[in-house]
């Protein structure tokens, strides 16, 4: 219980710690900071999957993400004044909330309704019906597939939105975009300019102990990734988090060396069709159900004695393409990277 | 015992975001943010053996390496001002402001 | 004291305040990227509230163990439907996200500033000269 | 025996590791400019995670891959740590974060204002 109140403090404070920086840079870090808190208390509460997901997704692509738009747009925030409306609103949310939630049964009661719905059934069905351990995966890919499915073309739709906005769709916008000039680092006026290095800029990928280094680390990741993948059975994992994970590896590899070496081996044009191959797989499994004369993703028709894992396997799988397809083409699109930016190397 | 080290890990997560948040440069708050990952890496771990179930060590291996990304992102980031790709010495800016096409 | 003794709901109640946090940085601040992290603090709020509701005390995680020979008692898991819906929405925020900072990239091209209100007065410019010509 | 033999050496590790995690981050606020709060976080990064980890292993006993893992974990974390402060370092080099000179002997030569950011100011 201690545990769990002091990591929520933390929480708190470092809500209020974004809410405050006025340099944009900062607070996007310390967004890092956030959601590695918030996957501790996922952890702590039980919610292993979440806090997988949430590791893999906040302190990595949502830092990426959010550096790769702040360099494109300005980092200072204007000077904020206070204003009372909005809090006004906040506060009468916030009591509405105290007053509602007082009704809620206590943190951790086991009688509480939550409890006594549908899990009994999904926790002896995982057991006997789908062969899965992970009670979490066989809900996800197997009990609520429609749902699984609703949120991987959520995905898809999102990937399309940032194309169309920042792709080749946006022609000559791009031209237009910010280099970050107005860099507010906070190092005090020193020997360099705002937007001028002291010494000569030497490229990450010139620097023998980053290439070394992330050489060594990228094949692990990419690794662990296929092992979260495959292991979503029996433990924490699945697709959601093997497609973070690898598309992780990839984005590290850009970091160092630059986003034209990742789309060197993983061109944006390929990103694109495996988002659309992924959310493909994942009907198609159902599409392959109603074939065999069952019902949509109903994989007991694969045979009944692991027609679960098989679906669950193909579902699964397609999720992962999708996912990491997904974050690649976004890393893609955040750093100003257009698909006729890919040269062949000389 | 584990929960003695997991409350000594978050009284030294909150001594670090002091100084991510007083900074004063990017970079203090940098090293911070860093300390800060490697730190939730152990309370994950300790964790795990805390709850009674220690098989779930895979999370603290995602967050090793996410970290490590983050804090590249951010260096590579305070370099160039943006994460696209870089010139070779001497032609330091990014793809997008120069009208190639 | 322990601390379940302060009523059983201090855990929610601090998730609210967490999303309170993230609500004010929402509707309150100007800057359009501030506003996308205020949204990421809210969604965060959320996630721990389904979270916390799916915990059960004395539970272990929804990873069910092996049966071990001589315990006939029922291992007490925490509940896995909070965390299947939690899960799917953390991706789903982050391609929301992503989408978000896309179009403020494309305002900072076609305005030339991420700060609300400066948005709104060249849109007012603009109104009034097309009303004049 | 051994079991409580091993017991012992887990808690001594623990105790020692979690010490070392607090008095890493202690020198991260407390250190008067970057380059010493780098070093300072290295001690977490180190020695704290170590012989957490370490810790953590004696109890885990020696099966279930547990330890394994936990020997992943170390090994990344000895990798990926060293390198994130080299290229942060380099980075505040490059920069123009500054060493404050001269260095002074003793702690309580320091010049009282402590941030990295002042010392250009009082040169001034």
């Amino acid at each position: 219980m201690w545990v769990e109140l002091l990591l929520l403090v933390l929480v708190v404070l470092v809500a209020v710690v974004i809410a405050r920086l006025g340099d944009l840079f900062a607070a996007a870090m310390l967004t890092g900071i956030f959601s590695l808190l918030c996957a501790g208390l996922y952890t702590i509460m039980d919610a292993v999957d979440v806090a997988f997901t949430e590791a893999a997704v906040g302190a990595g692509i949502t830092t990426v993400l959010f550096l790769g738009a702040l360099g494109m747009t300005s980092t200072a925030e204007r000077q904020q004044r206070f204003r009372w409306r909005p809090l006004l609103v906040v506060v009468l949310t916030g009591g509405a909330l105290m007053w509602g939630t007082s009704d809620m049964p206590a943190f951790g009661d086991p009688a509480a309704p939550i409890h006594h719905h549908v899990e009994p059934e999904y926790l002896e069905g995982a057991a006997s019906d789908i062969h899965v351990a992970n009670v979490v995966t066989a809900v996800l890919a197997s009990y609520r597939g429609y749902d699984t499915l609703g949120e991987v073309t959520v995905v898809f739709t999102a990937a399309v939105g940032v194309m169309l906005l920042l792709g080749r769709a946006a022609g000559g916008a791009a031209r237009h975009w910010r280099r970050g000039a107005d860099r507010s680092l906070g190092v005090s006026e020193g020997a360099a300019e705002p937007g001028e290095l002291r010494d000569a800029p030497m490229l990450m990928r010139e620097k023998p102990v980053l290439r070394v280094s992330v050489r060594l680390l990228i094949p692990f990741i990419l690794l662990f990734a296929l092992y979260v993948q495959a292991h979503g059975d029996f433990g924490p994992g699945g697709g959601f988090q093997a497609g973070v994970i690898f598309a992780a590896g990839l984005i590290l590899f850009g970091l160092i060396f630059d986003p034209q070496a990742v789309a060197r081996v993983f061109p944006p044009a390929v990103a694109e069709t495996l988002i659309a191959v992924g959310v493909l797989l994942y009907g198609g499994t159902g599409v392959a159900t109603l074939l065999l004369g069952g019902k949509f993703l109903d994989y007991d028709e694969f045979g009944l004695a692991s027609g679960q894992h098989y679906g669950i396997l193909a579902v699964e799988l397609g999720v992962g393409i999708a996912v990491a397809a997904t974050m690649v083409r976004l890393y893609f699109a955040f750093s100003a990277l257009h698909p006729e930016d890919v040269v062949e190397p000389q | 015992m584990f929960l003695m080290a997991l409350l000594a890990i978050g009284a030294s997560m909150l001594l670090l975001l002091t100084r991510a948040a007083l900074g004063p440069t990017v970079f203090d708050r940098l090293v911070a943010v860093n300390n800060f990952g490697t730190n939730t890496v152990l309370l994950i771990a300790v964790s795990g053996f805390y709850t009674g179930r220690p098989d779930w060590l895979d999370l603290a291996l995602v967050y090793t390496l996410v970290n490590f990304t983050g804090t590249i992102a951010v260096c590579r980031w305070s370099r160039f001002g943006h994460l696209s790709f870089a010139r070779p010495a001497g032609t330091a800016g990014g793809a997008a402001q120069d009208g190639r096409r | 004291m322990s601390a379940p003794a302060m009523g059983g709901h201090w855990v929610t109640w601090m998730i609210v305040l967490v999303l309170l946090i993230g609500l004010y940085t929402l509707i309150a601040h100007d800057n359009l990227i501030k506003k996308i992290m205020g949204l990421n603090i809210f969604q965060s709020a959320v996630v721990l509230l389904y979270v916390s509701m799916g915990t059960v005390t004395g539970g272990t995680p929804p990873v069910l163990l092996e049966p071990t020979a001589g315990v006939t008692e029922p291992v007490l898991y925490s509940n896995p439907v909070p965390h299947v819906l939690m899960l799917t929405a953390i991706v789903v925020g982050v391609a929301i996200t992503a989408l978000a900072l896309a179009i403020v990239v494309r305002i900072q091209g076609a305005y030339g500033t991420i700060e609300e209100d400066e948005i709104g007065a060249i849109e007012m410019r603009h109104d009034e000269a097309q009303s004049r010509a | 025996m051994i079991g409580w033999l091993l017991d012992a050496a887990s808690w001594l590790l623990l105790a020692f590791g979690s010490l070392f995690c607090l008095v890493g981050s202690l020198g991260v606020l407390r250190f008067p400019d970057f380059y010493t709060r780098c070093h300072a976080a290295g001690i977490t990064d180190t020695f704290g995670a170590v012989l957490i980890l370490a810790g953590l292993a004696l109890q885990g006993g020696f099966s279930q891959g547990v330890t394994l893992k936990l020997a992943l974990v170390c090994g990344f974390l000895l990798l990926s740590s060293p390198v994130a402060s080299h290229a942060l370092v380099k980075a505040a080099h490059a920069h123009g974060v500054l060493v404050p000179q001269p260095v002074p002997d003793r702690v309580s030569e320091y010049p009282k204002s402590e941030t990295a950011g002042d010392h250009r100011s009082q040169e001034r």
